[in-house]
C-alpha cells in the first residue's frame, strides 16, 4: 500500500545511489550497526593487539608461578597449562580464525557464484547437470568428509583448512544464485539488453550479477560467522588447524583437557566464537532487511 | 508504393510443456501460430487482442528475441529466420523494443546515462565523448534534464521511466521500433504525455511502429492499421478507420462493443461475450473463436477458416464472409 | 426505508501514514456521500487516495496508516466509534468489499466453497448445509456454471475472471447495503471486464445495494456510476452526477483528464493530446496553496497561496478551484 | 500425484549413484589401509599383499567400485577392517539405535518449542517477545556446539552434579528393572539433546518468523478480514495454514545439521552412535564400514528431502502432478 502510495517519486537533489539507500536503511538495523562495531572492534584488537601486549604468543612462563594461572591484572584471561598468557593467544588465535572465515567464504562464494550463474542463465543440459552434482554433493554429510579430506590434502596450513571448507561450502551458494539468475534472465531488462545486442557474458556479469549482489552479500556475512564455527569444529576433532599456530578451535580443543581445574581456558576462546559469530549473523540479518528488493523498485 | 520494411508469413510460436516422469514435451503451448502481416516503412501496425492472444510473442519473435517455432521473418528483403545471436548483433541497431513495465525493464543498478549510452557501448558507436554528448541530446529530446543521468531508476516514476525506455530504444536510430504495451502502466494524466511523445517521435525520425496493446481507443489514436489477434491467430486485418467502422469478425465486433466508453449518455448495442478465452494448450477445432462465437456454425468447428480480403487491405478469417 | 436516504456519509476523512521518511497525508479531508441503492464512483490517479479511503471506511488500514479525524457515518452512526468487535459484525455483511487481483486476494489452500460458506454461516449463523446451499444459490447467481462442482475447486484451478465472480459471490453472500468495488475489473481483459460490470450491474438492479466503485478508469464510470466523485492527492476536488461530471467539468484537473483519454469513437487524427503536463506530487512534498496548482493552466497567484475549499456552484455540482470553469 | 511420485523416486536412483561414487572416489584418495602398513617393518610385504588381495584392493578402482556396490546391492555390506573384524551391519545397527533416539529426541523438542514461538513472533513482530526471541534465536545459531556441550557440563556435570557428564548409562544398570533404565538414560540424554536442538531451535524460530511474515502480508488476508472473521480465526485458519506450508521442508533442511551436529555432540558425550563410528572408521581408515557409515547417513539425507518434497506436495494444493 505505501509502495504505490509513493510511487511519484520527485527526483530529490541527492543522487539517491544503491549503496547510499542500502546505507540509510542499515542505520535503522540497531542491532545491525552494533554487530558492525562490535566486529569491528574484534577485528582490529586482532590484528594489532597482539603488538601491544606484554607476551609472546608461545612465550612460557616460569613453570611453577605461571602455570594454569586463574585471570587476574597480569594475564587478563589467565594462562594455559604451559604457562602462556590466554588473552595474547585468543588475539592470535582470532587472526587465524578470522582468516580461514573470510578466505573459505569468499573461496566457495567463486565457486558458487561461476557454478549458479552459468547453470541459471543458459538453463538446459548445463543446468541439469551442474545442478545433479550439487545435489550429490549436498547429500553427502560435510564433516566426515572434511575430516578425509584433511588427511588427504598435504600440508598442515591454514589455506589447507581454507580449501577443504570451500570444498564443501559453495552448494549453498550456487542455489541461491542460480534461482536468482533463473527469475532475472526473464526479466525485462534482460530482454531489453538482449534486444540493444549485448552479449551473454555481458548480460551475465554486468546486468545480472549486480543484481544478484544482495543475496551473495548477505549469505557472505552469515557464511563468515559459519566457517568460523566450521573451524572451531574441526579442530575440536583434531582436524583444524594444528598446533602450535593457535586458533579458537584449537585453544579449545586444548583446554578440555584442563576442563575441571581450569574452566577460564574454555571460556575465554569459546565466548570469541560466540560473540564473533552472533556478530557476523546480525550483521548479515541487518543487511538482509536493509537489501530487500523489495525496498527498492 | 509503400516500401515493406517487415514481412512475417506463417509464424509460428509454440512453448513445449515439459512433463510425465522423463519430462517429455507432453503438450505445447500454441503462443503464436501461423501469424501473417506486413508492416510498410513509417507507418503504425497495431497488434490488439486480449492476454493469451499471442500478441507479445509475436513482437519479441520478430526482433528474434524468441526463436520461432516455423515461418518466415523478412527484414527489408533478407530472411533473419535463421540469423544466429552474431548475425542478428548488427540488426539490432535497426530494430528495438520498448516495454510493458517501467519498473522491470530498467536494470536497478545502473544510472539512468549508462542505461541509454549502453546501446552505443555495444555497437562502438563513436567516441566517448560523442557518446555523452548524444544521450544528453538523447535525454532532452525525450524529455528529461540530462543532468539526470548520474541517478539511478528507482528515483524517477513510471512515466519518466519510460521516457528513458524510449531514449535507450532510440539512441541507434533503429527503424522499426515494437512497443509492447508502452503506456498500459502509467497513470491516465501520465498516458497522454507519452503517447505524444511517440508520435511526435515517430513524425520527425520517421520511425516505424509495431504498436502492441489492448486498449483500443489508444489502438485508434496511434494507428495507421491494426490486426486482431485472438488465441494465437490473426484473425482481421483492416485500416484504423475501416477497422473501428466495420469491423466484420464477431470477434473484433464483440471485442469493440466491450469497450466502456466515457459518455454516460453513450447507449449502444453490446455483445458480451461468454466464457472465458480457452487454452492456448488444447484450442478449440476450427475456427480457434467458435466456442464463444454467437454466429458459431457447424462448419466452425469442423474447419479452419480462411484469410479473406473483403476490401483492399481488409481481411478477416471467418466462415460468415465466405458463405455472403 | 426510503430510497433517498443517505447510506454512507464521509466527513472530512483523514488517513495519514507515518513512515521513516515523514508523514503521508493519502487521505486528507475526504468528503462524500453515498445514499441507498446508488452507484457512487471515487476516481483519480495512483496516489489520489482513493483506495485508502475505501479501505477506511472498512477500518482495515494497516500500520503505519491511521485514521487520525473525521467521521465515517454509516446508517447513522460514525464506525470510527465503533469497537473492533462492532465492526467486526459490520465487514462482510452490511458492508462488503472486493479487490482489483482476484489472483491473490482468494486464499490458496480453502476451496472457494469453504471461503464463501465461511462468511454466510459467521454472519448468519446457520448451519453448516444451509450455508452450503446459499453458497451454490450464490454461485449460481454470479453465473459460474456447474455450481456444485465450482464449489469443491481451488482458486489457482479458475481464471480471472471467475475468481472475480467469486469473489463477488462472497461479498454478496450476506446481502450488504454497500458493497465497496476496489479497481475489481482492472486486471482483466475486456471482454471479461464487460461481462464483470454487465454482471454487477445486474446483481445491484436485482438486489438494490449501494456501490462505491473505486477505480482510475473514466470510461468504466461513465457506465456504472449514478454519482462521481474526482480525488486527487488525497482530496475531493469534483462531486457531481456523472452526466454534470462528463458534459460540464468544472474542475480543470477534471477537464484535463477528460479531454487526454483518446476516444475510439473518433476518427484517427495526427493532433497530439491535449495532456494534463508535469506529474501528481510527492506525497513528502505538498504544493502550497492548490495542490493542483502546479499543474494547472489557470492557476493565479491566489492558487499558489491558498487552499481552496469546496463549493456547491449548482445542486448537487461540487468543486474545489478558485477558478472554476465555465459551464 | 502417482506420477509425481514415481518421478521424485525415479529420480533419486541417479542421486543415489551419484553419491555413491563420489563418495568412493574421495575415500579412495586416502589410499588402501594396508600400503600404509608398509611403514611397519614388522609386518611382510608378503602379508601385504596377501591382505590386499583378500580385500579386494589390488583391483583397478573402477572394478573395485563395481564391485563394492554390488555387494552393497545385494545386502553383504562386508566386514570391518579393524574392528576385530566383525559385520559391517552390526556395528552399524548397533550405532544407529542410539543416533536415531537421541536426535529424534532433539529434532521434536527444537520443533515443538520453536515453530510455536516463530509464529506468535510474527504476529507480535516488533513486541519485547519477538525481541527477546529474536536474540535468543541468534544467539542459538552462533553458539558452537562442541563447546556449548562442554560449558553445560562444566556446570551441570562439574559444578552442581546434577547430570553424569557423558556416557550412556550407569555402569550396571542393564539388568535394572525397565522404568529405572529409562529414568537412568534420560538423565544422560538430557544434556547431548539440549545441546543438538539448540542450533535448530534457533534456525527454525527464524525460518517459521519470516515464513509466517511473509503470509502476513498476503491480499488474501485482507479479504479474510473485510469478511468479518475475528482475528483469531483470521491467524489460524487463514495465516497459519499457508505458513505451514514452507515449514513442511523443515524437515528435509534439518537433516544435514543433525547428522554433522550429532557426529560433534556424539564426541563431546561419549555417545557410541553413527556419529562417532563414522569418525573412527574415516580416522582409522577402515574403508568399509567407513563407506557403510557415510552412505547410509547420505542416503537417509537423500530420503529426508523426498518426504519433504511429498509432504510438500501434499499440504499445498496449488502443486500439479501432472
Amino acid at each position: 500500500m505505501i509502495g504505490e502510495l509513493t510511487q511519484q517519486k520527485e527526483v530529490s537533489t541527492r543522487v539517491e545511489g544503491y549503496w547510499y539507500l542500502v546505507g540509510k536503511h542499515l542505520k535503522k538495523h540497531k542491532l545491525a550497526v552494533f554487530s558492525m562495531f562490535l566486529l569491528a572492534i574484534i577485528v582490529l584488537l586482532c590484528v594489532f593487539g597482539p603488538y601491544f601486549t606484554r607476551y609472546t604468543m608461545n612465550e612460557m612462563g616460569n613453570a611453577t608461578t605461571d602455570v594454569l594461572q586463574a585471570p587476574s591484572s597480569r594475564h587478563w584471561f589467565g594462562t594455559d597449562e604451559l604457562g602462556r598468557d590466554v588473552f595474547t593467544r585468543v588475539l592470535l588465535g582470532g587472526r587465524i580464525s578470522l582468516l580461514v572465515g573470510f578466505s573459505s567464504v569468499f573461496s566457495a562464494l567463486l565457486v558458487g557464484i561461476v557454478v549458479g550463474a552459468y547453470a541459471g542463465y543458459y538453463g538446459g543440459i548445463l543446468d541439469a547437470v551442474l545442478m545433479r552434482f550439487t545435489d550429490i554433493m549436498f547429500s553427502i554429510p560435510v564433516l566426515p568428509l572434511l575430516v578425509v579430506l584433511s588427511s588427504v590434502i598435504p600440508g598442515a596450513g591454514v589455506w589447507k583448512i581454507v580449501l577443504i571448507i570451500a570444498i564443501f561450502g559453495w552448494m549453498t551458494d550456487a542455489r541461491i544464485i542460480r534461482g536468482l539468475f533463473l527469475s532475472l534472465r526473464e526479466s525485462e531488462f534482460t530482454e531489453a539488453a538482449r534486444a540493444i545486442g549485448v552479449s551473454n557474458a555481458g548480460i551475465i556479469w554486468r546486468h545480472l550479477l549486480p543484481n544478484a549482489l544482495a543475496p551473495i552479500i548477505v549469505s557472505a556475512t552469515l557464511g563468515v560467522g559459519g566457517n568460523i564455527i566450521y573451524e572451531a569444529a574441526l579442530s575440536y576433532l583434531g582436524f583444524g588447524v594444528m598446533p602450535p599456530t593457535p586458533s579458537w578451535g584449537n585453544i579449545l580443543q586444548n583446554a578440555q583437557y584442563a576442563m575441571t581445574i581450569a574452566p577460564w581456558l574454555v571460556w575465554t576462546p569459546g565466548l570469541a566464537i560466540l560473540i564473533t559469530a552472533i556478530g557476523f549473523n546480525f550483521l548479515g540479518d541487518g543487511l538482509r532487511d536493509a537489501m530487500d528488493p523489495r525496498l527498492y523498485r | 508504393m509503400a516500401t515493406r520494411l517487415v514481412e512475417v508469413q506463417k509464424l509460428k510460436k509454440w512453448f513445449p510443456i515439459k512433463g510425465g516422469i522423463f519430462s517429455m514435451t507432453v503438450a505445447s503451448v500454441r503462443a503464436v501460430d501461423e501469424v501473417s502481416f506486413f508492416i510498410n516503412q513509417g507507418e503504425t501496425l497495431s497488434l490488439v487482442g486480449e492476454s493469451g492472444s499471442g500478441k507479445t510473442t509475436t513482437g519479441r519473435t520478430i526482433l528474434k528475441l524468441l526463436q520461432p517455432t516455423s515461418g518466415k521473418i523478412i527484414y527489408k528483403g533478407k530472411d533473419i529466420t535463421k540469423f544466429t545471436a552474431d548475425q542478428m548483433r548488427p540488426l539490432r541497431r535497426n530494430m528495438q523494443i520498448m516495454f510493458q513495465d517501467p519498473y522491470g525493464s530498467l536494470n536497478p543498478r545502473m544510472p539512468v546515462g549508462d542505461i541509454i549510452r549502453e546501446p552505443l557501448d555495444v555497437h562502438s558507436i563513436g567516441t566517448r565523448k560523442e557518446r555523452q554528448q548524444a544521450v544528453a541530446t538523447m535525454m532532452e529530446t525525450v524529455g528529461l534534464r540530462p543532468e539526470y543521468e548520474k541517478r539511478y531508476p528507482h528515483e524517477f516514476s513510471g512515466g519518466q521511466r519510460q521516457r528513458i525506455g524510449v531514449a535507450r530504444a532510440l539512441i541507434i536510430n533503429p527503424e522499426l521500433l515494437v512497443l509492447d504495451e508502452p503506456i498500459s502502466a502509467l497513470d491516465v494524466s501520465i498516458q497522454s504525455q507519452i503517447i505524444n511523445l511517440l508520435q511526435e517521435l515517430q513524425q520527425r525520425l520517421n520511425l516505424t511502429y509495431l504498436f502492441i496493446a489492448h486498449d483500443l481507443a489508444v489502438v485508434r489514436h496511434m494507428s495507421d492499421r491494426v490486426a486482431v489477434m485472438y488465441l494465437g491467430k490473426i484473425v482481421e486485418t483492416a485500416d484504423n478507420d475501416e477497422l473501428f467502422d466495420h469491423p466484420l469478425h464477431p470477434y473484433t465486433q464483440a471485442l469493440l462493443s466491450a469497450v466502456p466508453v466515457p459518455d454516460p449518455e453513450a447507449k449502444r448495442e453490446r455483445v458480451i461475450l461468454q466464457g472465458d478465452v480457452p487454452s492456448p494448450v488444447n484450442p478449440p477445432s476450427g475456427c480457434h473463436f467458435r466456442t464463444r462465437c454467437p454466429y458459431a456454425m457447424p462448419i466452425c468447428k469442423e474447419q479452419e477458416p480462411a484469410m479473406i480480403e473483403v476490401a483492399p487491405g481488409h481481411t478477416a478469417a471467418c466462415h460468415l464472409l465466405t458463405k455472403r | 426505508m426510503e430510497k433517498n436516504e443517505i447510506l454512507v456519509d464521509v466527513k472530512d476523512l483523514q488517513t495519514y501514514f507515518f513512515t521513516d521518511d515523514g508523514v503521508v497525508k493519502a487521505v486528507d479531508g475526504m468528503g462524500f456521500t453515498i445514499r441507498r441503492g446508488e452507484v457512487v464512483a471515487l476516481v483519480g490517479e495512483s496516489g489520489c487516495g482513493k483506495s485508502v479511503a475505501s479501505l477506511s471506511i472498512m477500518r482495515l488500514i494497516d500500520k503505519p496508516g491511521k485514521i487520525i479525524g473525521g467521521e465515517l457515518l454509516f446508517e447513522g452512526e460514525d464506525l470510527l466509534k465503533k469497537t473492533e468487535e462492532e465492526m467486526r459484525k459490520i465487514r462482510g455483511s452490511e458492508i462488503a468489499m472486493i479487490f482489483q487481483e482476484p489472483m491473490t486476494s482468494l486464499n490458496p489452500v480453502y476451496t472457494i466453497g469453504n471461503q464463501i460458506s465461511e462468511a454466510i454461516s459467521l454472519h448468519q449463523k446457520i448451519h453448516a448445509t444451509e450455508a452450503k446451499k446459499r453458497t451454490i444459490e450464490m454461485l449460481h447467481l454470479v453465473g459460474i456454471p456447474e455450481p456444485e462442482r465450482r464449489f469443491s475447486q481451488y482458486p489457482h484451478e479458475m481464471s480471472g475472471g471467475m475468481r472475480q465472480r467469486v469473489m463477488i459471490a462472497m461479498a454478496l453472500s450476506c446481502n450488504p447495503e454497500l458493497l465497496i468495488s476496489d479497481e475489481a475489473t482492472t486486471a482483466l481483459d475486456v471482454t471479461i471486464q464487460a461481462q464483470i460490470l454487465d454482471l454487477m450491474r445486474g446483481l445491484q438492479k436485482k438486489l438494490g445495494m449501494a456501490i462505491l466503485i473505486i477505480t482510475h478508469n473514466l470510461a468504466v464510470v461513465a457506465e456504472m456510476a449514478d454519482t462521481i466523485n474526482i480525488a486527487y492527492a488525497g482530496k475531493i476536488v469534483e462531486s457531481a452526477s456523472a452526466k454534470d461530471i462528463f458534459k460540464s467539468p468544472r474542475h480543470p484537473y477534471t477537464y484535463g483528464l477528460l479531454q487526454s483519454i483518446p476516444k475510439f469513437t473518433e476518427k484517427k487524427t495526427n493532433e497530439p493530446l491535449p495532456a494534463i503536463e508535469g506529474m501528481v506530487p510527492s506525497p513528502y512534498h505538498m504544493p502550497k496553496g492548490c495542490y493542483f496548482n502546479p499543474r494547472c493552466p489557470c492557476a493565479t497567484e491566489k492558487c499558489r497561496e491558498e487552499e481552496p475549499e469546496i463549493v456547491e456552484l449548482t445542486p448537487g455540482h461540487l468543486v474545489r478551484c478558485f477558478h472554476p470553469i465555465e459551464s | 500425484m502417482k506420477t509425481y511420485v514415481t518421478k521424485r523416486i525415479l529420480q533419486m536412483i541417479p542421486l543415489f549413484i551419484g553419491v555413491a561414487l563420489v563418495t568412493f572416489l574421495i575415500l579412495s584418495l586416502v589410499g588402501d589401509p594396508f600400503t600404509q602398513m608398509m611403514v611397519n617393518p614388522r609386518i611382510r610385504p608378503a602379508d601385504i599383499a596377501r591382505l590386499k588381495h583378500q580385500w579386494g584392493f589390488d583391483l583397478p578402482i573402477y572394478l573395485r567400485f563395481f564391485k563394492w556396490f554390488w555387494s552393497m546391492l545385494t545386502g553383504n555390506w562386508g566386514l570391518s577392517i579393524f574392528a576385530g573384524g566383525r559385520a559391517v551391519t552390526e556395528l552399524v545397527g548397533h550405532a544407529i539405535g542410539w543416533t536415531l533416539k537421541f536426535s529424534l529426541a532433539a529434532f521434536i523438542l527444537a520443533f515443538v518449542v520453536s515453530v510455536p514461538i516463530g509464529i506468535y513472533s510474527a504476529i507480535r513482530q516488533y513486541t519485547l517477545f519477538d525481541y527477546v526471541f529474536t536474540g535468543f534465536s541468534f544467539f542459538g545459531m552462533s553458539m558452537p556446539t562442541f563447546w556449548f556441550g562442554f560449558v553445560l557440563l562444566m556446570i551441570f556435570g562439574l559444578k552442581l552434579h546434577w547430570l553424569p557428564i557423558g556416557g550412556i548409562m550407569t555402569p550396571g544398570m542393564e539388568s535394572a528393572p525397565f522404568f529405572a533404565r529409562v529414568l537412568d538414560q534420560a538423565k544422560y540424554f538430557i544434556l547431548p539433546v539440549i545441546v543438538l536442538s539448540f542450533f535448530q531451535m534457533g534456525s527454525w524460530m527464524r525460518y517459521t518468523r519470516s515464513s509466517m511474515l511473509e503470509v502476513v502480508h498476503q491480499d488474501y488476508l485482507r479479504t479474510a478480514r473485510a469478511k468479518g472473521l475475528p482475528e483469531r480465526t483470521v491467524i489460524v485458519k487463514h495465516a497459519l495454514r499457508n505458513a505451514l506450508i514452507p515449514i513442511v521442508t523443515l524437515l528435509g533442511l534439518a537433516l544435514p545439521g543433525l547428522i554433522s551436529g550429532a557426529m560433534i555432540t556424539e564426541t563431546v558425550f561419549a555417545i557410541p552412535g553413527m556419529g562417532r563410528l563414522t569418525l573412527n572408521a574415516m580416522t582409522s581408515n577402515d574403508f568399509p564400514l567407513a563407506m557403510a557409515c557415510l552412505l547410509i547417513e547420505s542416503y537417509l539425507l537423500i530420503l529426508g528431502n523426498l518426504v519433504a518434497d511429498l509432504l510438500y506436495a501434499m499440504v499445498d494444493p496449488r502443486i500439479k502432478y501432472s
